[in-house]
């Protein structure tokens, strides 16, 4: 029996929008795995965690306010699931927010008002890597494997947002494992001394300070390629985006010639649960996985 | 054990450590009944683990030779070791008490003559030493451990190495068929002074003390400066067994944090100020470096405190780390900012000792009674507790010398309650 | 604006910690930092921070008002929450940073030529006239938000980075027509012009 | 029973004794020589077959004194436990057969240590017998407190509660102390957020009511004396005099504030609004929960600065050195009042009292001190790490801040200033006669006398206890003043047994240390009238009931035993001889070790007890080249040292005797010529350390024995030997290693300078 999820799917990963292949994979493996993914219709953007000049404190909960109310409306039983780690952290610490303040819940109570909604706040949010690792399992995924990415070395690249504040799982927010254990599911060989699986990349910052943020990124790829990772593999757009696409401006840059494949969890297993390369979204690569390509292939 | 005599006028003491072995001494040497109840198999507790105490950086097995000598002395004490309170009903004046006897399998026909040490092969990581070496199967906790008597490792029973000690004993002590007991105790009051336990440096996830082996504990430091401790009182890198010069020491490691401890330590200030001395003693050019928040060197402490900061090889940097990497040669670095004007840094060690403070050893939910705690879990002074008093850390994060005031204070209101319910009390004499 | 900025200066002569406490996103807690420096040593962009949030609370402590608004440093946070996670006494040091930017934005008092400013404005403004975040007009204003020959020049520089995002499909040029909505778009901006009013009123009255 | 002796002999043969050692050889010492009554062997000596056969020639009378030739006194004394028997342990085992190698070569020497060790045992025995207490003793349940503070008063309750009667003797007209200037005191339980009542009134109120409690108000302890259990006291109040006897004394003299007029920097004298904590609350106690006024004007405060540690944590002349502990809460405390009055009057208006507390270390120590920092902080007050350079006259506040490293003033309407403490400890005796001495010998040389000496003595400060004591009016002091116990095991170790410090006279502290440190003193005070009303020591000795006492014909009245006793137990009388008041002594023996003429003993220790142990030792002749070791060892530290050393199977020279003593203060330098007459090579005393970290658990006996041992050169200058041949050694327990090195080195000393010449 199916478990079922409100769904937040997020701006970036709309078609044509820059994680647009995080989602197919996610679809991908959330088939496989018997999820089923209700999106919550006419979701609105969770200002993510760069909104704020713009908007004020109350604007910005008011936005995921509006989504959670939604959610409430339209599937009343059911937690939110986010794919992206902004549009997760957004969303629950707005719901945490309005549980913590009064001043916000009347706030937000009168926004809300205008748009003809109402909420009751009552439903968790939460992570797609969360329902992987406590509704689901990694037995669970193990069984479903049916092409182990057997000989793969791949970092676990964490990142920042879907692991701090709140972390997964009660895992430690300076060495989480459960990442590695998810590539360790999938019969690929994780790296769990990987020292940058924690660090910054830069976030939104990549767009208005590219070369702070580039002296940050640099590092996750380096001590990846140094613990010998054919790829990296991360949770988060923004990370995976970051991680990715910048690779030539950071060769660039410091002269190096990094050119690693950095692919979400939800390709991975995909590919691993013998899903096509399309449905693993692998044709989203810029930098292609060419060793998960052949993987898909066979 | 049947021949324990305990009555509603005699005072139960939880906890043979520096408190519970004042309080105890304290009631018996001012008339009193007293039975005094130890987990370990040796009294004395965590101070018996210490090199030096702060300020005089004199040994606390002198103070405890002499409270052993009073123990030893004193017909109104009864001591019982590796026994552990399971169950304690009634009220002030009439308390009914459970306690678990564990099997020690040596009779007190020991003469701890060691002859069972050097039969057994097995070895386990020794808790006296914070599993810093190994110690045999068949053991004595440290050379001054009272009562001198060995025990025998509950994992070796059943196996070659048991027979092997019973062969070896010349004093027929082995006794391999001792069970768990538990037996009945009467006791007017109760003094609870069961101490702290080290704070889980693991639990410190920035600063890896799971992950880098140069990062150790102010408790480790100490058994390593003990000349008889598991490195002969060498001070050694764990990663190579070298001698480490450059010695970081970091405050409040788990200590006055939301996320680990709330409350203030208080001692790891001192105990730190401390240990830099014995870096200038056991190692040549050695320097220590002090990361701290505040310097909690309170009242005449701060002579001691003073005096360390006329010393050049210490270093004082208001700063809490962020967070410690391993560099070349297994070395920490301490990354953070020094928050007296901004200094970023990024300091390389041979070796940091986390200043890990204190954590009250029983919980809320273990406790046998009912009993009022504040919520960092010391017992607070109050009607409700009856006649439970708390002594040393029990009641608070304490160094050893209010840990013995405090110690004493409770055994007086142990004994206004036995005097209450006494038969002859001063009371019914009235004074001259 | 600035006539706010006078009158909440005024208002709050010689207490700028109250004036925090009282307008700035949980401004509050500023007050239970203890100088430990744990979060300025977890900062990733730390080496780039003229005041580290724990120093930036000292200054809100020391009345240093305009130091404070006018500093660019809380717009070096890149929002990785090291600092909430590691801070001994639970400041959420993140939402304070970004409180302290959106006051200073409101008041006027951010660096003209702060970028993350500029980038975080044309974000709000981006995903807030349809409800949902346009990515290729966002790319597009960005490169051209330090004018259009700064604009050309960003624009060539990304140009491969452009194209590998089309071919991929992480890029679509037909949103430069249009592009992803919200259905309900006057009840979405309804929403959120009431907010803004809620706060903004309250900061007038307490400006008063 | 005791008049004829009948002394057993029991050797062990455990623990491989029987194969090390020749127990038959040493069974027909121990008669032949040792001249015991009986003298047996067994397997197990400590088993309970072995301690039967003991008791039973108890029992039967066969024997009325034991040796026991075994393992060291330290080990199996619940086994060797025969109550009101005599016994003497010889130590075959640490001090015999675990520190020599089991091989042939070895055998006769160890042999011959063990034979030694016998007839030292059985020397010893001969002069030991039963302690009886004296008669002096006498029970009175009746505790004297000095100080009606909150200490003070805490300690008479806490009595009277454990069901002793108490006199409580203030010198003002009211109950309260400093604790009842306070509008609130510091909260003393969780959640430690808020200024909680001082609960002076009530204390007060619960003292009036009980029977068991007298309040002397306006009264001084005019005269104290006698001892613990029969203390004669003097109280006086106003130009009245009355006596009472008490059991024990608790001194809770509180502490005073520190004079801020030093503090010029701070323009405290010529400041109206700058203030010292204690005077600010007395503002807050006008104020009751309104507004604040400040003195100059009535103004209502606006912003107010507390500077900490004023006057404190400073080696400047007159600055007080330490931390007086209490301050910062006290200033958090205080701030609190402002804030929270301040709320009250304006309903949570933005009416603010701004406060901030200017520190280099906030010392907040425990579970409720940094709960309550915390709070603080909730509550608004501003904290800054800040050095203050000064205070001006219109209370403006210059700093540096040490967290944005720059200069920065406050233009403050009110400035308290956390001036600490200093603790009425009544007179400092030692400093006196230090100075008087310096006087007299400056002089007597004719020099002229420094001012800072004769100010220093023009001060004068008034006793608290008027001990009547020989060695002088009030408790000892420790540094900076305080009535403190050196020992960090033993925090109510007093130097006048019977009498216990409290509170911030002992330590600074805040007001509920000093409630627990009532309590616990007023354990220590009903303790010492138990133990005095059976004639028990004191601790470290508990429940010794030996005691010193002298041959009045040979005493010659020289009062060397009255000048060094530690604990001022011994008095005299008018014609000059000894008393010794059982109860104040501690039985270490310093006295003895003291006498000139040695007319001082113990029942069960004694010269005699211990010179004859070292007379027994049989002196081979010189050509044997067997030269003899004396070793006098403190029980307390070097002795457990040896044994540890044993434990380890650390070897030492065969040639060593070792006998443990007391204290090395009880050491007669008789010990030393007899033992060198007697043809001894060396002789080396083991003792604790001395001096300002002394670990002496006598206080001075260590620093005597070194002192009488600088005078004994001259003794082996007349016997002509070399200086070498006596050794002095400070000990730690912890000396496991070094001990046996410290034997061997004296062995090999005597290699070099070769044997004594007095071997006959």
């Amino acid at each position: 029996m199916s478990k079922e999820y409100s769904f937040y799917p997020g701006c970036s990963s709309q078609s044509g929008a820059s994680s647009s292949n995080y989602l197919t994979s996610v679809n991908a493996m959330c088939e496989e795995l018997d999820i089923k993914l209700n999106t919550i219709d006419d979701w609105n953007c969770c200002a993510a965690s760069i909104g704020y000049a713009g908007g004020g404190e109350l604007p910005r909960v008011s936005l995921s306010a509006r989504n959670i109310a939604l959610s409430e409306k339209q599937h009343p039983e059911q937690d939110i699931v986010a794919t992206c780690a902004a549009c997760w952290l957004a969303t629950r610490e707005a719901s945490e927010r309005i549980k913590e303040s009064t001043k916000i819940k009347e706030g937000t109570g009168l926004a809300l008002k205008e748009a003809g909604l109402e909420m009751k706040n009552d439903k968790n949010v939460r992570h797609m890597v969360e329902v992987l690792v406590e509704d689901i399992g990694m037995a669970a995924i193990t069984d479903k494997v049916k092409k182990p990415l057997e000989g793969l070395k791949i970092a676990g690249y964490v990142g920042c947002q879907t692991n701090r504040p709140f972390g997964i799982d009660g895992e430690s927010f300076e060495n989480p494992q459960y990442l590695d254990n998810m590539v360790e599911a999938v019969g690929a060989e994780p790296i769990r001394s990987y020292e940058k699986k924690v660090s910054c990349c830069g976030g939104a910052l990549a767009f208005s300070e590219p070369d702070k943020s580039f002296n940050l990124i640099k590092p996750i790829l380096e001590s990846a390629m140094d613990n010998g990772a054919d790829m990296i593999v991360t949770p988060c757009p923004v990370c995976q985006m970051n991680t990715e696409v910048y690779q030539d401006k950071i060769n660039e840059k410091f002269g190096t010639n990094f050119n690693i494949p950095v692919v979400y969890y939800s390709t991975l297993m995909s590919v691993a649960f013998g899903r096509s390369a399309a449905d693993s979204a692998l044709n989203g690569q810029v930098i292609q996985a060419e060793k998960l390509n052949a993987i898909a292939a066979k | 054990m049947s021949d324990i005599v305990a009555t509603n006028e005699t005072i139960l003491v939880v906890g043979g450590g520096i408190s519970g072995i004042s309080a105890a001494l304290e009631a018996a040497e001012a008339g009193k009944q007293v039975i005094l109840v130890e987990k370990n198999a040796y009294i004395g507790g965590r101070v018996t683990q210490l090199h030096k105490y702060f300020p005089k950086l004199c040994h606390p097995t002198c103070g405890m030779e002499i409270n052993q000598r009073r123990a030893k002395t004193n017909p109104n004490l009864t001591i019982l070791t590796m026994a552990e309170v399971t169950d304690i009903s009634g009220d002030k004046g009439d308390y009914s008490i459970k306690v678990k006897l564990k099997p020690r399998y040596v009779n007190n026909n020991c003469t701890a003559c060691g002859q069972c040490t050097d039969a057994v092969d097995a070895e386990f990581d020794s808790e006296f030493n914070y599993g810093l070496n190994q110690r045999k199967g068949a053991y004595i906790a440290y050379n001054n451990a009272y009562p001198q008597t060995y025990v025998l490792d509950e994992r070796i029973i059943g196996t070659d190495d048991a027979t092997k000690a019973k062969d070896a004993c010349p004093a027929d002590a082995i006794d391999l068929d001792m069970v768990e007991e538990s037996i009945d105790l009467k006791a007017g009051a109760v003094v609870w002074a069961t101490g702290w336990r080290p704070f889980d440096a693991n639990k410190i996830q920035p600063y890896g003390y799971d992950r880098f082996d140069n990062v150790i504990t102010n408790v480790e430091f100490e058994r390593m400066n003990d000349l008889m401790g598991p490195t002969g009182g060498k001070v050694v890198r764990p990663s190579d067994g070298a001698e480490p010069k450059k010695i970081a020491f970091i405050q409040c490691a788990g200590s006055r944090d939301r996320n680990y401890l709330k409350h203030c330590s208080r001692i790891c200030c001192m105990a730190s100020l401390k240990q830099t001395h014995y870096v200038r003693e056991n190692i040549t050019d050695g320097t220590s470096d002090i990361y701290y928040i505040d310097i909690r060197a309170i009242d005449r402490f701060e002579d001691f405190y003073q005096k360390v900061q006329q010393d050049e090889t210490v270093k004082f940097i208001k700063s809490k780390v962020a967070f410690i990497t391993e560099g070349e040669n297994n070395n920490p670095v301490l990354n953070g900012v020094d928050t007296e004007g901004y200094h970023r840094y990024a300091n390389e060690y041979d070796m940091v000792v986390l200043a890990v403070g204190m954590e009250p050893s029983v919980n809320q939910s273990d406790f046998p009674v009912e009993i009022v705690m504040n919520e960092e879990g010391f017992i607070e002074m109050d009607e409700k507790n009856g006649g439970v008093f708390a002594a040393g850390c029990s009641s608070d994060a304490l160094d050893v010398n209010r840990a013995v005031q405090s110690a004493t204070a409770s055994a007086l209101r142990a004994v206004q309650v036995i005097n209450q319910v006494g038969a002859v009390s001063p009371q019914n004499e009235g004074a001259k | 604006m600035s006539d706010l900025n006078q009158a909440l200066a005024t208002k709050y002569k010689g207490n700028f910690l109250k004036e925090v406490i009282d307008n700035v996103e949980e401004g509050d807690m500023v007050q239970m930092c203890m100088q430990c420096g744990v979060c300025a040593g977890s900062c990733p962009m730390g080496p780039h921070w003229e005041h580290t949030p724990q120093k930036i609370f000292m200054m809100i402590r020391a009345n240093k008002r305009e130091e404070v608004l006018a500093s660019d440093s809380m717009w070096m946070c890149t929002s990785c929450y090291n600092c909430i996670a590691r801070c001994p006494r639970e400041l959420p040091i993140t939402h304070i940073m970004h409180g302290l930017a959106t006051y200073a934005k409101r008041l006027n008092l951010v660096p003209k030529t702060q970028p993350t400013a500029k980038f975080a404005q044309l974000f709000w403004n981006n995903l807030t006239s349809k409800g949902r975040v346009n990515e290729l007009k966002l790319g597009i204003s960005l490169y051209f938000m330090n004018g259009f020959g700064e604009g050309v020049k960003t624009a060539m520089a990304n140009q491969k980075l452009g194209l590998n995002m089309l071919k991929t499909k992480r890029m679509a040029i037909n949103e430069a027509w249009g592009g992803h909505s919200v259905k309900d778009k006057s009840g979405f901006h309804a929403m959120l012009k009431k907010a803004a009013e809620i706060e903004s009123d309250s900061i007038e009255a307490n400006s008063k | 029973m005791a008049d004829e002796i009948k002394t057993g002999a029991y050797i062990c043969k455990g623990c491989d004794l029987g194969n090390r050692l020749n127990t038959d050889q040493l069974e027909m010492i121990a008669t032949r020589e040792g001249r015991v009554a009986s003298a047996k062997s067994h397997d197990f000596l400590c088993g309970a077959e072995g301690v039967k056969m003991i008791q039973d020639d108890l029992d039967s009378g066969e024997s009325n004194r034991v040796v026991i030739a075994a393992c060291s006194r330290r080990a199996k004394t619940d086994a060797f436990n025969f109550a009101g028997v005599p016994m003497s342990r010889v130590n075959l085992r640490e001090g015999v057969i675990w520190v020599r190698p089991d091989e042939d070569e070895a055998q006769e020497t160890t042999q011959e240590m063990a034979e030694d060790y016998v007839r030292m045992g059985c020397a010893e025995i001969k002069f030991m017998s039963t302690p009886k207490a004296s008669e002096e003793q006498g029970t009175n349940r009746h505790v004297l407190v000095v100080g009606g503070g909150i200490t003070g008063m805490t300690a008479a309750i806490e009595a009277a509660r454990a069901g002793y009667q108490v006199s409580l003797v203030e010198k003002t007209d009211a109950l309260g102390g400093t604790t009842g200037q306070l509008y609130k005191r510091a909260p003393t339980r969780a959640p430690y957020a808020d200024p909680e009542d001082t609960g002076v009134t009530e204390l007060a109120q619960m003292l009036e009511d009980d029977d068991k409690v007298t309040i002397y108000l306006n009264s001084i302890l005019s005269s104290s004396d006698g001892a613990p259990g029969r203390f004669d006291i003097e109280i006086t109040t106003g130009d009245a005099t009355q006596s009472i006897s008490c059991g024990s004394i608790i001194q809770a003299s509180g502490q005073t504030e520190f004079d801020a007029n030093q503090l010029t920097e701070f323009s405290y004298a010529d400041a109206p609004d700058v203030i010292t904590q204690l005077e600010m609350e007395a503002l807050a106690k006008a104020a009751d929960g309104g507004p604040v006024k400040r003195p100059s004007d009535g103004k209502e405060v606006q912003n107010v600065v507390f500077v900490q540690c004023a006057g404190q944590r400073s080696d400047k002349e007159g600055h007080l050195s330490y931390c007086s502990g209490h301050c910062c809460n006290t200033s958090i405390k205080q701030a609190m009042y402002l804030k929270d009055n301040a709320e009250a009057a304006a309903e949570g208006s933005s009416i603010d009292v701004q406060t901030t507390i200017l520190f280099t270390d906030l010392r907040t120590p425990g579970a409720g001190g940094e709960d309550f920092y915390r709070s603080g902080q909730n509550k608004g007050v501003t904290f800054r790490k800040g050095s203050v350079s000064g205070v001006s006259a219109d209370a403006k506040v210059s700093f540096s801040d040490l967290i944005l490293d720059e200069d920065d003033t406050i233009d403050a309407d009110l400035v308290v200033l956390a001036t600490g403490m200093i603790p009425n400890s009544g007179r400092n005796n030692e400093r006196e006669d230090e100075l008087a001495a310096q006087k007299t010998q400056l002089e007597a040389e004719n020099k002229e006398v420094p001012q800072e000496i004769l100010d220093e003595i023009a001060i004068p400060v008034e006793s608290i206890l008027n001990l009547k004591y020989r060695q002088g009016s009030d408790l000892p002091q420790l540094v900076s003043g305080f009535n403190d116990s050196h020992f960090i095991c033993f925090p109510y170790e007093t130097r006048r047994t019977g009498i216990y410090a409290a509170g911030p006279t002992r330590r600074p502290m805040d007001t509920q240390q000093a409630q627990e440190d009532a309590t616990g003193a007023t354990m220590k005070a009903i303790q010492a009238i138990e133990n005095a009303g059976q004639g028990m020591a004191a601790h470290p000795r508990a429940g010794d009931l030996s005691y010193p006492s002298f041959r009045k014909e040979g005493c010659t009245q020289c009062k060397r035993c009255m000048m060094e006793c530690p604990f001022g137990a011994i008095g005299f009388d008018e014609k000059g001889f000894p008393e010794y008041n059982e109860a104040r002594c501690r039985r270490c023996g310093t006295c003895m070790g003291a006498c000139p003429v040695r007319v001082i003993s113990f029942e069960n220790y004694s010269i005699d007890s211990v010179g004859q142990q070292i007379k027994a030792c049989d002196i081979p002749d010189e050509f044997d080249e067997k030269p003899r070791l004396l070793v006098l060892a403190c029980e307390n530290d070097a002795y457990p040292a040896l044994d540890m050393a044993a434990q380890n199977r650390f070897e030492y020279s065969a040639f060593v005797r070792v006998v443990p003593v007391r204290c090395l203060g009880s050491v007669n330098t008789i010990w030393i010529t007899d033992a060198l007459n007697s043809g001894y090579d060396g002789v080396v005393l083991m003792g604790c350390k001395k001096g300002d970290d002394y670990q002496c658990h006598f206080v001075k006996g260590s620093e005597m024995a070194h002192m009488r041992m600088s005078k004994i050169a001259d003794t082996l200058q007349t016997l002509n030997l070399e200086e070498e041949r006596v050794a002095v050694h400070e000990v730690a327990i912890t000396d496991i290693h070094r001990v046996p090195e410290l034997i061997n080195d004296m062995a090999k000393t005597i290699d070099e300078i070769g044997m004594s010449p007095f071997k006959f």
